[in-house]
């Protein structure tokens, strides 16, 4: 458990040092969404309309830009030996990892969520499923894009493998983070969309932390 | 002469018809051709690689 | 030797290791005693941080066993893991944290028989306990991770050439620490090119292996 | 089970059936097409609503449905070799894996091609489509994934549990995308129950669908060989390229 | 000139051996636009008024995930002092990498813009001004891009960082490749747009070049 | 000495190092003629890397000039460029590429005399020219970058700690390779812990300079 809390720990202090990882990867989240009214024109109407969609999809390729940084520094100087021969499980090593990095992005980013809203013009029912989806989905970004990051750490290759292996794993999370909000907005319950969320939550979390340390393991051979 | 220009013509879908049998046609022939060239190419490396590696050895 | 006698310490049973489909050595057998010391040597490319690596664990043997106090350490990896201290190539040192704060990390992380200061001031950089890593030069981070050894008591220390960048004085430290490790019924397997002063260690030439070649 | 498999999985036992086999399923597969083809191209009516382009149908579904097979097949293939290390599994589960590339690749063209006359589009966000164009990008990370290691056998492994992670995944994503797309669009325009299917079309389209599996079997049997001859050659290579006698 | 050549074709080389740097960064552009009929819905009337200016937003983004790499891994095994060291000045060097960067991303993002526009519903007349901006454009994001990527090497910092400051530079190329498009579209001229756009790649050539490698220089002090 | 004889070679005059707000040495003066050998010692921390980055120009000195050549290298950059190889900490080697390929790239970037296969004979690793440079060991991938100098004919080597993680027969094979280069005219400058047998060298201790601290 000691060991555990410092992984955390060690991952939450190495981002704050210093500039801060943390706030870089809000940065790339607030520009990359400010970038879309320059792309796609500013009417209030029409931004409105896709705003959540926006939200949603920044904050997977956001998620998907760290994600080649969360193995690749441990491994490029060493680090990933000490934890693979660690006394602590690989396993919940990864978990740790996880867990700072869920702290670091999906949490940031659904704190962040509804200034954006505000910008882009969203529905002011769309606020809350957009944030509880958020909540529930982005845990669920944090293990499953380790197992990309994870196993891109072998390839000797950078973040661009990582999106085309992760970016799939991603989209039933997207789907029904967006469908909780399209729901809400129709006027049909929100429980069903969160349950799905919170069920894909539960299958990512085994199939994560236990891809994610044998794609290690490999990684480290 | 007629009947096969009607035939080309596929009712009017001369356009769907047969660039799909087409692109078909070259993915396929183009999968297999690749699979066998890559196949004899190896087949000639490793003979030559066995040759090589008799003389040294034995 | 035979593993049927199973004695406590380190013991290698007909290790065999392929590395980029390539042989690097097979029937491997040694046994080291607690308080016993081990030195591979061997040209470069001789296999001995593969040899290291499967003694690890990190790389998979493709035959034979590796008993820890007799215990199988692929089957039963929890004393192994323990046990093992690892100083690689590579130093794991965070340049952006500052050397204690690498070192207490690292203590966290493992089990830890001595404290931070004490392995700082065992390899002699207690002075640069505050700095940030960054500003180490190469020696001064090679003692840096020589002293995440330094916090364990006990165990086995498995050390991939320790002594690379290092100066005469902590080459004279490293082997007083060795000294202190064995002293304390600890096993060390080191790798090197170097003559190092290691009093009653076995050699292990995998140069001179049959299968093995520069 | 294992045994047996490990048995018939020996590369010179495997050799000796691949080469005794070939020969007639490159015969078979050649056949059914060709009858298939000329009978859905020349003598098989067209539909009464669709007209001739019915005919692309003799492609498009044998291709999307060897598309989802090859992917169970490499998905099967890829665990097995995870749990009992069948080298050739390995081998097998790479060579099908741009086998299965393709014939998606077929499918979303020649729907694509088909969808222009018939919707009056070449794409739309429809859930059977969208989920075949996810199973793409699934090989396309498959076979990266297979070739960015410099060990062959590592990055086999590598792929192994994507393709692992994948199978998990696959019915998820196809759930999921009908889900949301039925949420989304209400009842598409889109219907995919396709003509009720006659005598006359089922015939060719069953040829062609044998046809397409035959020919899955020719290619994968010789992408298996050259693997092997990969593997060997890289052998020899090392061997030679670190050994200098 | 020698030198200038070996740079580009080695970087050529180590993206495309094995695997494919090329053909990864194309699967992000390529997974990151799918994912926004998901995040937006499906319909195709609305797909299409957004088409462009998802495509040249992903585009950016798809440059900017790739920066990263264009120094770090030269800086992280060396390559990068004996760049500087060596008889051909390090403005050059640079100049070579970001020529095979653009290779490597920008032309090829511009090839495939056309495939992503069918799926995603764009009107014809668009194709055209998109494409001709895009060929213009990328090769200013790819000189940009260097500058932020460099300055961030000294930082010990991921991909965030260079995305923070790499998109405000963006977005000149970002807001006149986009009004290219919608000046077509209500039949206004085509060619002042591409001027600017020319211009900000004559812009972009030295202070690209210039900054980057000065902001190089400072990493490896 | 001073500068105003400005004699063929390397001079170094009155140099000036900080870092991290600490004077690692100042009014550091010497000179190299064509042939000659400098040979950096000093405690871990005592500043030979930093000392070696100054002399490339990696990093701007605080005050003092370097010469080559009678020119000051950092007014007139070109014929130092053209005249220096540089071996640092870190080997810049690209695992993806071959060995040869490694090197090739390399041969193009700057002046060189020797052919590649050449330059992998002199460090004994023809043999592994064909093979992914992921794939050697440590010593190997040492003997790669050496073989970057070896690829000259002539100039200025600057060689940071050289001698890590090669076996004997290798380190043999360094001291004649710097023993021909100093016999075509070059000049080596070497930071090493290690005893190298340099006929003739120069020696600097950086440790014994007053400034310097362990
Ligand atoms: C890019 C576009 C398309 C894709 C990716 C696609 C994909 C598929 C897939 C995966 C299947 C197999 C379904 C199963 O396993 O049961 C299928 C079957 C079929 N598709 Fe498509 N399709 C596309 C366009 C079209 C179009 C435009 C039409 C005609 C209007 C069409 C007509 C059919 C028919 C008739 C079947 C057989 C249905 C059955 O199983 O009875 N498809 N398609
Ligand atoms: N990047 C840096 N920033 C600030 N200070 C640094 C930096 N790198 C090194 N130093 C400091 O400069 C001093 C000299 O370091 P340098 O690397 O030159 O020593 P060295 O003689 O090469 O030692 P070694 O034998 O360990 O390689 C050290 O005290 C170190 O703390
Ligand atoms: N990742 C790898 N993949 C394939 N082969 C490898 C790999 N790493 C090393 N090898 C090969 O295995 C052999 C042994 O390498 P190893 O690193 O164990 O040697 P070593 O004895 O530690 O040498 P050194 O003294 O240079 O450190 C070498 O011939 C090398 O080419
Ligand atoms: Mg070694
Ligand atoms: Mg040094």
């Amino acid at each position: 458990m000691n060991a555990f809390l410092a992984i955390i720990g060690r991952d939450l202090r190495l981002a704050t040092r210093r500039g801060g990882e943390a706030a870089l990867t809000l940065g790339f989240f607030v520009v990359a969404i400010t970038l879309f009214p320059f792309g796609v024109g500013p009417e209030p109407e029409l931004l409105g309309r896709i705003a959540a969609g926006i939200i949603w999809v920044t904050a997977l390729l956001a998620a998907t830009v760290s994600f080649d940084r969360l193995f690749r520094a441990d491994m490029e100087d060493g680090t990933l030996e000490l934890l693979a021969l660690a006394p602590l499980p690989l396993e919940l090593a990864v978990l740790a990892k996880a867990i700072a990095h869920w702290l670091l992005t999906g949490l940031a980013v659904t704190l962040l969520a509804p200034v954006m809203g505000l910008m882009l013009n969203l529905p002011e029912a769309a606020y809350g499923p957009l944030v509880a989806g958020l909540l529930l989905g982005t845990p669920a970004l944090s293990l499953l894009g380790g197992i990309g990051a994870a196993l891109v750490l072998g390839a000797r290759r950078g973040g661009a493998l990582v999106g085309l292996l992760v970016l799939p794993l991603f989209l039933p999370v997207l789907i029904f983070g967006i469908s909780a909000v399209e729901a809400t907005l129709i006027g049909l319950p929100l429980a069903p969309h969160l349950l799905i969320l919170g069920a894909l939550l539960a299958v990512a979390l085994p199939v994560g932390v236990f891809g994610s340390a044998a794609a290690l393991r490999l990684a480290l051979e | 002469m007629e009947a096969v220009s009607t035939f080309l013509d596929m009712g009017g879908y001369a356009a769907t018809v047969w660039p799909a049998y087409g692109v078909t046609a070259v993915i396929l022939v183009g999968l297999l051709v690749a699979s066998l060239r890559a196949l004899s190419r190896r087949k000639a490396e490793l003979a030559a690689l066995e040759s090589q590696m008799e003389r040294p050895r034995r | 030797m035979t593993a049927a006698t199973q004695p406590a310490g380190l013991v290698a049973d007909h290790l065999r290791c392929e590395r980029g489909g390539r042989l690097l050595f097979a029937d491997l057998c040694f046994a080291v005693a607690p308080g016993g010391a081990l030195l591979l040597t061997g040209p470069n490319g001789a296999g001995k941080t593969s040899l290291m690596r499967v003694l690890s664990g990190l790389l998979p043997a493709r035959a034979g066993r590796i008993l820890w106090q007799g215990r199988d350490t692929v089957e039963e990896p929890g004393p192994w893991r323990r046990a093992l201290a690892w100083l690689g190539h590579d130093n794991a040192i965070k340049p952006q944290l500052s050397v204690a704060e690498n070192l207490a990390f690292w203590s966290r992380l493992g089990a830890s028989g001595h404290s931070v200061p004490e392995a700082l001031e065992e390899t002699g950089i207690g002075h640069l306990a505050d700095l940030p890593a960054a500003m180490l030069s190469a020696g001064q981070r090679r003692r840096l991770a020589l002293a995440r050894l330094a916090l364990t008591r006990g165990g086995c220390w498995l050390m991939d050439e320790p002594t690379v960048t290092l100066d005469s004085a902590s080459l004279a430290r490293l082997g007083t620490m060795i000294a202190r490790h064995r002293a304390d019924g600890g096993i060390a397997v080191i790798a090197s090119h170097d003559a190092l002063d290691l009093p009653g260690a076995q050699a292990l030439d995998l140069g001179a292996l049959d299968t093995a070649r520069a | 089970m294992p045994n047996f498999l490990h048995s018939l999985a020996s590369p010179a036992r495997f050799q000796r059936i691949a080469n005794a086999v070939l020969p007639w399923v490159s015969v078979l597969a050649a056949v059914l097409l060709g009858v298939g083809i000329v009978w859905g191209l020349v003598f098989s009516p067209p539909d009464y609503q669709q007209g001739d382009t019915v005919r692309v149908m003799y492609i498009h579904v044998p291709a999307a449905w060897m598309a989802t097979f090859c992917y169970a097949v490499m998905a099967l293939l890829s665990a097995s070799f995870l749990i009992w290390k069948h080298q050739l599994a390995d081998l097998a589960a790479r060579a099908a894996s741009p086998i299965g590339a393709c014939f998606t690749a077929i499918a979303l063209i020649t729907g694509a091609l088909w969808g222009k006359p018939t919707w009056g589009t070449w794409w739309v966000w429809d859930a059977r489509l969208t989920s075949v164009l996810v199973l793409f990008f699934l090989y396309l990370g498959h076979m990266a994934l297979s070739a960015a290691f410099d060990d062959r056998e590592r990055g086999g492994r590598a792929a192994a549990i994507l393709a692992c992670v994948g199978a998990i995944n696959l019915p998820i994503i196809k759930y999921s995308v009908e889900w949301w797309n039925t949420l989304h669009q209400g009842a598409s325009v889109f219907r995919m129950d396709g003509p009720t299917i006659d005598n006359s079309m089922l015939w060719p389209l069953l040829l062609t669908v044998l046809g397409f599996n035959m020919l899955f079997v020719v290619l994968l049997l010789v992408r298996i060989k050259s693997e092997l001859l990969a593997r060997r050659i890289e052998v020899l290579q090392r061997a030679r390229a670190s050994g200098r006698g």
